[in-house]
């Protein structure tokens, strides 16, 4: 049984068809992959899945329900969140608020308006732990805009973590990170197979190949192949796209 | 009654061409520098009094609206480089504060100039008079120049922004910023073109109205909101937006002023219209304008935020 | 972070002591007239305070607040022209008119935007302006002045320009105290964190309008408790009150202040007072002046006047 | 005298060092004057304060005690100048409030400054209220009740047979007023009635009305800058035929602004530079040498008022408010109106005429007085003023 399944997905700017009748089955528990060229509507399908951009037409069925048409806050509190490519964070908050935010988005009524925040245990301690699933405890007291960007990308993906989705869809995590910063990155994701289905759309190839369990190929807003990652290595469809020869 | 309706139709078109000149140079610099401007008022009220001025100097309404075109785009220029300048990537609240301090200073500078009596200029006797129209009504010829000026005003800005380069940077602009930047194109001295742009628009339009409307300190004020009601409804940035919102705004008023009464009449006692219709009318662009943006909140054709 | 609250902690102390010990003084240099002035200043402290939490911590620049002191005030001349004079009716009265033309307006207003944002609410501002310019019932644009002032338990015990004024100061005092609370409460966390990036609270679950929404509705029932004590201060209500010059001014007020900073709210309300009180005693052209201090303050200052200083000393 | 402004630091250091400053000695008169001096409607207050100031030059100490004027500015802001009224009558100590220009501002500083034990005289305003239900006996006025000038026309229109006639007004409070001060006098029939709004540019859509209908006349009230827009528009819409009554809407502060546009207008009012007394003439030539304009009313009440201060304060032979206020009842001045005195309500009982816009030799443009309306014409509102 498919966690998420996409059926007939459309968008089109005016006369281009960014996301063309796409169809997408990714199961509870696994880790997959989106990869494609540069231009194929990888960042426009997180969007569309997400809710952050409408969809022209078809179906996005999470664990059962209909999400099209329901706004992106409706979605997260479903159970699907997201990451953003370009870091999305609060830059005048503490690392530990950000994260304290989104664990407050799920855990009862935010029209509260008197008692303090700050002294609200169980937020803090929910945040805590997301912090150091990515290994950013230390950090939790520094304002979030002075972060190195690779600490950026892991609170974001702290960030994700805290609102506890069933569906993690993380929009090229390791964008612009240094070697070290993304090997700690990739560790952090591998240590969450399996606990969280994770949908991943990343350029870095080696770290797509080390991760996934399944990987789908997407060109020209279509999915063109989907497999184990030695089959989608072997498939010509995908060399095609990729190398341009066949 | 279909005579006077008509002629009222006419009026809600001349009171919208009026809107539209003052309102067309207010949304380039609102949509296109993403600069909230609440000097522009001022600007226009500075073009009347200078037309005041220059006319008595050259001893011709004509030379002095002229003359005006050059003085303001001159004030344009050098308030950019004085303020403006350095307020471009602030927040729009920054600009607010800024522009209602020029807006105090202005109208300071205007009162200590030409003093807080209302001043005076006459169009030239062959276009002060009014011809005749149907039965007993009557058009002035003056107003018939100022739909004319209004109609060439924005026959002019489409051909600019349609037909020409600096017009294509400025459709860029308004779209993406960042994209026209990264073509090579000096974004700041785009920025300095519109602005002075706006502001000769502005005082053209001051100097325009000036024969038919009382030239005093408080002119300025009186348009601005309206011209803000323009741009917002026609969708900010966008020059034909604000000629549809000027016509709009016109009409709605001209006709809910002379009309409103009778309609409401229609459906309930006198003495209650009367109230009824003396509380509606001053809200009614409004009005207009909420509902227009409670359903389209980026105006009629504003682009999708 | 702790020690900046403390900070707070102490400067709001300070202030408001010296707000309680004004009369005194006041009294020992034989000037009752600056507690009139006070009381003024409270009402717009009151205002500022209330327009900070929506500006500077909402991130919503409102340029029509001036109509919820108009709607304060008028909830005084209306409630007092049917015979409640009942300072507590008031205030009710005021609050849940400010709150539903909030809820209206705001409704609407915050489906837009950046610009259109300022634009809409001065246009709102603007219509509750003619609205109260041709209610002849009430004096149009001539207003109405009051009988006499508010009464507590029946008693017109506002009479007393002291008591006005520590009345107007408890407000000040409470509402002060509530906006510390809600800015560090659940909700004010959302309500900042959707200032700084509306699309990651979106992505964290929330859903920014109703929070907006409900932040711009409790700053209007509070701007609307301003425009009660201004209508006792000035024992007089018209249309003026809501012109939207004086929008401008509580703007100038917050930024004055700082924005995003509830005692910089109440700072700037003096200062912009005083400042124009000063200055028109200067000179006749004192705008020039004025106009000339903001374009200089945004200019050259993040955080308002004390910004200023701070930053000449390094 | 001296004329001064007050410096807000200079009376907070000495109110701080010397203590009580607002105590009220007998010998030393302090006035106050709160007119509009900033924003649209300032050029009639400064018409005002030079009036005020024409005459304080002449009279010197006013009734021979040493003078204090202080002139403020109430920037037509109600609650600005409920402010500073009660700042001149707690801190600066004055006997005597002149202002304000406009009934807005009336009712907002009527209370401060005679529950303050000042005496306040308008040089202008004339609200209904102030004339009839609150009446007051601190306050005076050396003007008018404003229903007056409109009843004025009222009058005239009746009396030149007119059977149809065209209202205009803004739409607001005095607005409202004014029309109805018209019909308090006139029976005849009424074409159309149309409120504008506050401040409205543009009147062709009223115009346009006037013209289909074709009135026997049209009677506007328009202060201001509205009433500049509308001379010049009905100018240009050619309706010069229909005969234009009016008041407060061509006089000698908008005239330069409407200049020939309103020539053979007709307004209503209780005074016209031309007005034949002696006095008259030598406020008129002593006010265009000093200011270079034609005075207008507003001028000429606040002339006024400085002399009827002045021999009120030498009748009373101090500064005793009781004593004051019972001097300034009788009106112990010569006014450049000529006959002028104080009804029970403290209004002025005074004539009335029809002026007509003329432009005078040297160029200039002027009212001038056609014809005598009302003689010794109180206002209606006296009777309902129970004065205690």
């Amino acid at each position: 049984m498919s966690l998420l399944s996409v059926r007939g997905l459309r968008k089109s700017y005016g006369a281009l068809k960014v996301t063309d009748d796409l169809d997408l089955e990714v199961a509870e528990g696994e880790l997959h992959a989106i990869i494609g060229p540069n231009g194929a509507g990888k960042s426009t399908l997180i969007a569309q899945l997400s809710g952050q951009a409408r969809s022209d037409g078809g179906s996005v069925r999470f664990a059962g329900a209909e999400m099209m048409g329901k706004p992106m806050p409706a979605r997260v509190r479903a159970g699907m969140s997201r990451s953003f490519q370009i870091t999305s964070i609060l830059p005048a908050f503490t690392v530990l608020d950000n994260v304290a935010v989104a664990v407050q988005a799920r855990d009862g009524s935010s029209f509260r308006f008197l008692r303090s925040v700050a002294r609200e245990a169980r937020l803090n301690e929910q945040a805590m732990q997301a912090l150091a699933q990515v290994g950013l405890q230390d950090r939790a007291d520094l304002r979030a805009g002075s972060l190195s960007h690779g600490e950026k990308r892991a609170l974001e993906l702290a960030i994700a973590l805290a609102t506890r989705p069933r569906l993690l869809l993380l929009d090229e995590p390791l964008a612009g990170t240094s070697g070290a910063e993304a090997e700690r990155l990739v560790e952090v994701m591998a240590a969450l197979k399996g606990r969280v289905t994770l949908v991943l759309i990343e350029h870095d190839m080696d770290a797509v190949f080390a991760l996934a369990d399944r990987i789908s190929v997407l060109v020209y807003g279509r999915i063109v192949a989907t497999g184990t990652p030695d089959q989608v290595r072997a498939d010509p469809k995908v060399r095609a796209a990729y190398l341009g020869d066949g | 009654m279909t005579s006077l309706f008509l002629l009222q139709l006419l009026n809600g078109v001349q009171l919208g061409i009026l809107l539209f000149l003052i309102a067309a140079g207010l949304t380039l610099v609102f949509g296109i520098m993403d600069f909230v401007n609440l000097a522009h008022g001022v600007i226009y009220m500075v073009g009347a009094y200078l037309v005041v001025s220059l006319s008595a100097w050259t001893g011709s309404y004509g030379w002095g609206l002229l003359l005006v075109l050059p003085a303001t785009l001159l004030i344009g220029l050098l308030a950019e480089a004085l303020i403006f300048r350095r307020l471009y990537d602030r927040p729009h609240l920054d600009q607010v504060l800024a522009t209602f301090g020029l807006v105090m200073i202005v109208t300071e500078l205007v009162e200590i100039i030409w003093g807080t009596s209302p001043l005076l200029v006459t169009a030239p006797d062959a276009l002060s008079g009014s011809i005749p129209l149907m039965g007993p009504l009557r058009y002035p010829v003056f107003r018939l120049v100022v739909i004319g000026a209004g109609l060439l005003t924005a026959v002019g800005l489409w051909l600019v922004i349609t037909r020409t380069r600096i017009g294509m940077r400025l459709r860029a602009g308004a779209s993406n910023r960042a994209m026209v930047a990264a073509l090579g194109v000096d974004i700041g001295r785009l920025f300095t073109v519109i602005f002075a742009f706006g502001a000769m628009l502005a005082g053209f339009a001051g100097a325009l109205v000036a024969p038919i409307l009382s030239v005093d300190p408080g002119m300025g004020e009186s348009v601005l909101i309206l011209a803000f009601v323009v741009i917002v409804i026609g969708g900010i940035g966008s020059v034909k937006g604000a000629f549809a919102g000027a016509l709009l705004v016109g009409l709605v008023d001209t006709l809910g002023r002379s009309f409103g009464p009778i309609v409401l009449r229609s459906v309930m006692e006198p003495s209650a219209a009367a109230q009824t219709g003396r509380v509606l009318a001053p809200m009614l662009v409004y009005l207009l304008m909420a509902a227009i943006l409670a359903a389209r909140p980026q105006g009629l054709f504003g682009a999708r935020p | 972070m702790i020690r900046a609250l403390r900070q707070r902690r102490v400067a709001a102390t300070l202030l408001f002591l010296a707000f309680a010990l004004l009369p005194i003084i006041a009294a020992a240099a034989g000037d009752p007239y600056l507690v009139i002035v006070a009381t003024r200043i409270l009402a717009f402290a009151i205002a500022a305070l209330a327009l900070d939490l929506i500006l500077g911590y909402g991130g919503m620049v409102s340029f029509g607040h001036a109509a919820y002191l108009g709607i304060g005030a008028y909830s005084v001349a209306i409630l007092s022209g049917a015979g409640v004079t009942d300072l507590g009716a008031h205030l009710a009265a005021a609050v849940v008119a400010g709150a539903l033309f909030a809820l209206l307006t705001g409704a609407i207003s915050l489906r837009t935007r950046g610009i259109y944002f300022i634009m809409i609410t001065l246009a709102f501002a603007q219509m509750a302006y003619f609205f109260f310019v041709s209610l002849s019932a009430y004096g149009g644009d001539d207003g109405v002045t009051l009988a006499a002032r508010s009464t507590v338990l029946g008693r017109d015990w506002l009479r007393d320009d002291r008591v006005l004024y520590y009345t107007a100061l408890a407000l000040l005092v409470g509402l002060y105290l509530l906006c510390v609370a809600i800015t560090g409460s659940r909700f004010g966390r959302v309500l900042t964190g959707t200032r700084e990036n509306p699309v990651r609270m979106e992505a964290v679950g929330f859903t920014p309008f109703r929070y907006q929404l409900t932040a711009f509705v409790i700053s209007g029932a509070m701007t609307a408790v301003a425009g009660v004590m201004l209508a006792n201060q000035a024992s007089y209500v018209s249309p003026a009150f809501m012109n939207w010059h004086r929008s401008g001014e509580l703007v100038v007020m917050v930024v004055l202040g700082g924005i995003g900073n509830l005692l910089g709210a109440i700072a700037g309300a003096t200062l912009a007072l005083l400042l124009e009180e000063w200055l028109a005693v200067l000179t006749d052209h004192w705008p020039l002046i004025f106009g000339t201090l903001l374009i200089l303050v945004v200019m050259f200052s993040r955080d308002g006047l004390t910004g200023l200083f701070r930053g000449r000393r390094g | 005298m001296t004329l001064t402004r007050t410096t807000f630091a200079v009376l907070a250091s000495a109110t701080c060092l010397a203590g009580p400053a607002a105590a009220q000695d007998d010998d030393k008169l302090t006035i106050g004057v709160l007119l509009t001096l900033s924003g649209p409607g300032a050029a009639l207050g400064e018409m005002a304060r030079n009036g005020f100031q024409l005459a304080a030059e002449e009279i010197g100490d006013f009734g021979g005690i040493p003078t204090e004027i202080i002139v403020v500015d109430d920037e037509q802001k109600p609650d600005v100048a409920a402010n500073k009224a009660r700042e001149l009558v707690e801190r600066d100590g004055a006997d005597i409030v002149v202002g304000p220009i406009f009934s807005n501002i009336a009712g907002a500083i009527v209370q401060p400054v005679t529950e303050g034990d000042a005496i306040l005289i308008s040089p202008n305003a004339g609200p209904s209220n102030l004339a009839g239900t609150d009446c007051n006996k601190a306050f005076f006025a050396t003007s008018y009740q404003n229903d007056q000038m409109h009843e004025v026309m009222g009058a005239h229109a009746q009396a030149q047979g007119f059977q149809n006639v065209f209202l205009l007004a803004p739409n607001y409070q005095a607005g409202q007023d004014s029309l109805a001060g018209f019909k308090n006098s006139y029976e005849g029939g009424v074409a159309g009635e149309i409120f504008t709004q506050l401040g409205q540019l543009d009147y062709s859509a009223e115009l346009a009305q006037i013209a289909a209908m074709q009135p026997d006349a049209v009677f506007a009230f328009m202060p201001g800058g509205m009433g500049v827009n509308l001379v010049r528009q009905y100018r240009q819409a050619g309706l010069e035929g229909i005969p234009f009554l009016s008041a407060f809407t061509v006089d000698e502060s908008t005239l330069p602004a409407q200049a020939d546009a309103a020539l053979g207008f007709f307004g209503g009012s209780n005074w016209a530079p031309d007005l034949d007394t002696p006095e008259n003439a030598a406020f008129v030539q002593a006010y265009e040498a000093a200011y270079d304009q034609v005075p207008a009313v507003y001028a000429m009440q606040a002339y006024d008022a400085a002399h009827l201060i002045d021999g009120a304060v030498k009748q009373a032979g101090g500064t005793d408010r009781d004593a004051l206020i019972a001097a300034l009842e009788d009106a112990p001045f010569t006014s450049v109106r000529g006959d002028f005195s104080f009804g029970p309500n403290h209004f002025p009982i005074q004539d009335f005429y029809l002026t007509k816009v003329v432009q005078r030799e040297d160029g200039k443009f002027a009212t001038s007085i056609v014809e005598k309306i009302f003689e010794d014409y109180q206002d209606t509102y006296a009777a309902d003023c129970q004065m205690n």
